[in-house]
């Protein structure tokens, strides 16, 4: 099996991803350059975070029309696994892989911190290692993460448990108070309606390890291996 | 030959940095400031070609704006 | 008519001189190093090169007195950066540099842009970036001007470090009302280079080209250098140049073109454009052969820019490096991988002139070398101020009967208070390598392919630089120092950003000697040398100087990462003990500041043998993991700094029993130097205090961790005790709630 | 009441968001836009009062615009 991190101009997390796909779970790994139309054979793409094209239109806007894009969206209109993170869920609901949008935060402050996060949906490819409503600590680190979508858009994704990850407080409650940014319904993380494509908000890369505050955000990457290792 | 692109978000789209900036305005003082929306605007400078309002709007669909939440309209100069 | 005519520059004269900064005899000197008289164009590079922000005319021969050496150091001051070795071949490459008049005109692009240019200092020498600090000054919060720059600052640092994906980890903010008119802004990059890979600024090799690289050139900033070199005036302000705008999406794509470019073996020497841009850039790399510089062949931004104006611009996210001969077209394909313009705009000489041609023809030539070696250099008088004898008084005042309000109050002091609402806005964690998150004493990030780790503390106690420049010298050193062995590093080398007033007048310039040599005797005694730095004078506004405020960030190698230490408590039961020894000392507080109004007194004492063995201790106790929490006192002295350890991701509390023989405010609040409070489990407290014991360091068991409250008594009688929830939420929102 | 307030850069001064804006719109083969900048603007509801224009230009410079390095103008809407 073997992932790959697309790297847009700007991005900067792209090798916070390739450091935990390749040193932490040993995944053969490689990077994607924007300019080409190449995928290298790898079985799940990574839409890393940063400010790709420095977020000066809008976030996501401009790396949507790069020819390594063509190409994820035909792999994951083929089932293919993608997982974005960050400015990669904005390249996401940018390129109309998944629904809505994101909108600066409610306090148009950049805001790093950790954040509690209560799985919603356990039963994804990205999340099997995480129970049902459990509550995960993973940072956040963004200016534009408001998630937003029309009414019917929010309605169909929460009938269908597409809501991966909600802001919450300690004990799991969604509430004003713990939503950083002001996203509808604590909105953190959704995935497409055939379950192979998951934005998300916060940087599970950044807590994939036991230096770190949490080890949190490694389930996803191990979830995404046993996925795909059984695909194989 | 000169183009503008205003940009701004639909209704129904909160506008958090509209809703700051009357905060602003009527803590200064000015209580005749109803409401305020933010948007953006691009001024394009353009060779005189074909179809310009048709690659315009183009452009404006697909990268100037984000028609989830955005709507835009197009001023074209007249002149040269 | 002769080219350089085209352009109908003024006449050059003394007084187009004194116009552009130069002083009569060094617009004589400037004559006599060439023979005859600058043209217009050569003026404005005297001008620029001469002036204090790039000559360094006041402070050199201070500056010399500051140790620079030491077996791990690779690179002393000079270069674009200092550079130390951290693990084998892997080596931290960093400097300081200030930004503050660009910041107070336009404080979000002011802050902005010295982060850029901070950066590419560090990335010039072949080093990525890794971690960025900032040291802040402003007036006081309770003041709407001053709270509009602090959150431009602030915005201007997160807009560019996020985006450029450099983690700012750590930093500090002070504020006091002698800054209202002139705020600081210091910016601090650390990057990572391996010793062979390090690039200087040098241009060699007859006829190997000089390329451009960038951004195009505009009119921003230009006479920049000469501005930051000037007092500001009611006149500077409405006169405002240019504004220079930041780019940090561009830089990052030079900084990753670059640094795709520095592992082939093409490049010859290459520098940025900062200060005094294509002026200081060209002639640094020219010093030795000389250069020609094609100027026609400059990308600018705007139409019909001259030469005087191309190489005085100051536009940013530029470089100029000199590659072999026959390598252009293998450079141009980087850069243009990453969307990026690359221009040959000139070739190396060998007279060690610089020559700058318009379209073949030669409009300006001036000697590289002389510029900097004969640069004015100044012995300027100075003198200790009359009114210190005043400020050095004994202070006397009245004991407060309520103490918790005092710590309370303490405590949502902005100097104290926590800063998260200002390193929440930064990224920090980008790069995953920040194992140490902003909040403790030291920030501390890892290294790739290596156990180690390096920690970083920014310090300045501008208060006691003013009671006593030479003790807030050491006093900046000594606490960065203790700050980052606190987190269990070994310090191993600073850099200074010296910012002070008006050099012209003796007792400024008194206390930059004083502040200097404090400096020297702290990195001397603690074997820390100064590595890099920046001098920024005439921080004055109006007449009214700013406090003395030498920065230090001080840089330390812990050898294992996994062992650092942070700073709140972590086990509820588990010992606390006081390391160094409490001293009647409490002028120049926090306390006697916020609590009765009085900056005045003599500041508490550096015993700085006694620092080298507190830091030899502590670095000894994290190797062996003795230690659960440790935190120095600072601003706010004992109480303090026993509350902020309560305020974990767990909040907890402590009980404290103190004996010492003084007045109980004094005991509390006095910020007597050389002070670490240590959490250390049951288990290793004997060990622990052997070991303080074979260090020579005093140490005493005060109290436990325990409760839900801040509890401290004074020889029996309870003197605080106050929740610790209410105390934290004081600590944590307080800057928060003046910034809504 | 309704009026505009249009904010850009002041001539000369650097806007990198144009700059990449231009460069990507040309990179997807629009050869044909030649300059991009990038403004903001502001749709102001507005109680009718006495000197509206003047309290429009305070605001503008005070809360909308920075005027170092910005320029604004002010449309007000005649309706009403
Ligand atoms: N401007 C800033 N940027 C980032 N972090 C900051 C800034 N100012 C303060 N901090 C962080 O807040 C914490 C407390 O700072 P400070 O009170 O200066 O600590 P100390 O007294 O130990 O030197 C540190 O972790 C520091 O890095
Ligand atoms: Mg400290």
């Amino acid at each position: 099996m073997k992932a790959g991190v697309v790297v847009f101009p700007g991005s900067n997390c792209d090798h916070d991803c390739y450091h935990v796909l390749k040193h932490v779970l040993g995944m053969d790994t490689v990077f994607l350059w924007h300019k080409d139309a190449d995928l290298k054979g790898v079985d799940l793409v990574v839409l890393p975070g940063g400010f790709s094209y420095g977020d000066y239109l809008r976030c996501g806007a401009i790396a949507k029309h790069s020819p390594i894009m063509q190409e994820v969206t035909e792999f994951a209109d083929k089932g293919g696994y993608v997982l974005g993170i960050c400015n990669g869920f904005q390249v996401l609901t940018e390129s109309g892989l998944l629904p809505g949008a994101l909108l600066r935060n409610r306090e148009l402050k950049f805001i790093c911190k950790y954040v509690n996060l209560r799985v919603d949906n356990a039963g994804t490819a990205f999340t099997s290692r995480y129970a049902d409503g459990e509550i995960v600590r993973i940072p956040i680190a963004h200016a534009e993460g408001n998630y937003f979508a029309s009414e019917d858009v929010i309605k169909e994704l929460e009938d269908n448990n597409r809501v991966v990850f909600r802001y919450c407080d300690e004990y799991g409650e969604t509430s004003e108070g713990s939503n950083p940014n002001g996203s509808i319904n604590g909105i953190a993380g959704i995935i497409n309606k055939s379950g192979n494509v998951l934005g998300m908000m916060p940087h599970p890369e950044r807590c994939a390890e036991e230096i770190m505050q949490t080890k949190d955000g490694f389930h996803i990457f191990e979830s995404l291996r046993k996925v795909i290792k059984g695909v194989l | 030959m000169k183009a503008q692109v205003f940009v701004k978000f639909k209704n129904g789209v909160l506008d958090p940095q509209g809703q700051t900036i009357l905060g602003a305005v009527n803590r200064m003082g000015h209580d005749f400031v109803k409401d305020v929306k933010v948007g953006k605007f691009f001024e394009i400078e353009i060779e005189k070609c074909e179809n310009v309002e048709e690659k315009l709007k183009e452009i404006a669909n697909k990268v100037l704006a984000n028609p989830i939440i955005e709507e835009f309209r197009i001023e074209i100069d007249g002149d040269n | 008519m002769s080219m350089y005519d085209t352009f109908r520059y003024p006449e050059v004269t003394a007084e187009a001189a004194r116009g552009m900064g130069l002083k009569p005899e060094e617009f004589e000197h400037a004559k006599k190093i060439i023979g005859r008289t600058p043209n217009y164009i050569e003026l404005g590079i005297f001008s620029a090169m001469w002036s204090e922000h790039c000559s360094y005319k006041s402070s050199r021969i201070h500056l010399a007195k500051l140790p620079t050496k030491a077996p791990w150091v690779v690179q002393g001051p000079g270069e674009n950066a200092g550079i130390i070795e951290v693990d084998g071949d892997i080596c931290a490459c960093f400097k300081v540099e200030s930004h503050n008049h660009p910041s107070y005109i336009e404080p979000f692009q002011g802050a902005a842009t010295g982060v850029g240019g901070i950066m590419r200092d560090v990335f010039t020498m072949g080093a990525r970036p890794v971690a960025s600090m900032n040291s802040l000054r402003f007036g006081k919060i309770d003041n709407e001007k001053t709270r509009s720059i602090f959150e431009g600052v602030v915005a201007g640092i997160s807009f560019y470090g996020n985006c450029f994906g450099v983690p700012t980890v750590g930093g500090e903010v002070f504020f006091n009302d002698c800054y209202a008119g002139n705020p600081l802004v210091n910016a601090f990059s650390l990057g990572l280079v391996n010793k062979d890979k390090i690039f200087l600024a040098k241009a060699e090799g007859e006829g190997n080209p000089v390329i451009y690289v960038g951004a195009k050139t505009g009119r921003d900033g230009i006479h920049g250098a000469t501005m930051a070199s000037e007092e500001f005036s009611a006149e500077s302000e409405s006169k405002r140049p240019n504004v220079q705008i930041g780019d940090p999406f561009k830089e990052k794509l030079l900084l990753e073109a670059c640094l795709e470019l520095m592992k082939e073996d093409w490049v010859v020497g290459i520098q940025d454009m900062g200060a005094a841009g294509l002026t200081s850039s060209s002639f640094e790399m020219g010093a030795q052969s000389g250069v020609v510089l094609d100027l026609d062949k400059v990308p600018t931004r705007e139409k019909g820019m001259t030469p005087y104006e191309i190489m005085l611009s100051e536009s940013q996210e530029r470089m100029l490096m000199v590659v072999r001969k026959g390598s252009e077209d293998k450079v141009k394909a980087i850069f243009d991988k990453w969307d990026l313009d690359a221009e040959v705009i000139g070739h190396v000489a060998t007279d060690g002139y610089v020559r700058l041609r318009w379209q073949g023809e030669e409009v300006a030539a001036l000697p590289a070398a002389p510029l900097s070696s004969e640069a004015p250099k100044y012995d300027r008088p100075y003198a200790r101020g009359e009114y210190m004898d005043e400020l050095n008084k004994p202070v006397d005042v009245k004991e407060p009967d309520h103490l918790k309000g005092v710590l309370l109050k303490l405590l949502a002091a902005p100097n104290i208070a926590s800063k998260r609402w200002v390193y929440t806005q930064y990224d920090h964690m980008v790069r995953v390598g920040t194992t140490v998150l902003p909040g403790s004493d030291a920030s501390v990030i890892r290294i790739p392919d290596s156990k180690k780790g390096i920690a970083l503390s920014a310090d300045c106690n501008s208060r006691i630089c003013r009671l006593d420049p030479r003790t807030g010298g050491m006093a900046a050193v000594a606490e960065s120092a203790r700050n980052v062995a606190v987190s269990g590093a070994r310090p191993r080398a600073f850099t200074n950003c010296l910012n002070f007033g008006n050099p012209e007048k003796a007792d400024i310039m008194w206390q930059f000697v004083e502040a200097v040599e404090g400096m020297a005797d702290a990195g001397k005694a603690l074997d820390t040398p100064v590595v890099s730095g920046n001098v920024s004078l005439y921080n004055e506004t109006e007449g009214k100087g700013i406090y003395p405020t030498p920065t230090i960030v001080m840089v330390g190698v812990i050898d294992d990462v996994e062992k650092a230490v942070t700073s709140t408590f972590k086990l509820e039961g588990s010992n606390i003990f006081l390391l160094g020894e409490n001293t009647d000392e409490i002028g120049g507080s926090e306390y006697l500041s916020i609590i009765h109004g009085i900056e005045k007194g003599t500041p508490p004492k550096i015993d700085l043998a006694k620092e080298k063995s507190l830091i030899n201790l502590l670095v000894e106790a994290a190797e062996k993991s003795l230690m659960l929490s440790a935190h120095d006192t600072a601003e706010g002295g004992l109480a303090v700094a026993l509350a902020e350890m309560c305020f974990g991701e767990k909040q907890m509390g402590v009980r404290i029993n103190l004996e010492d023989d003084m007045r109980t405010d004094h005991l509390l609040f006095a910020e007597t130097q050389g002070r670490v409070i240590a959490e250390v489990g049951g288990l290793n407290s004997a060990a622990f205090e052997k070991l303080a014991e074979k260090h020579g360091v005093k140490c005493t068991q005060i109290g436990t961790v325990e409760g839900a409250h801040i509890v401290i008594k004074h020889q029996g009688r309870t003197v605080i005790k106050a929740e610790v929830q209410e105390a934290a939420d004081k600590f944590l929102n307080t800057i928060g709630e003046w910034m809504k």
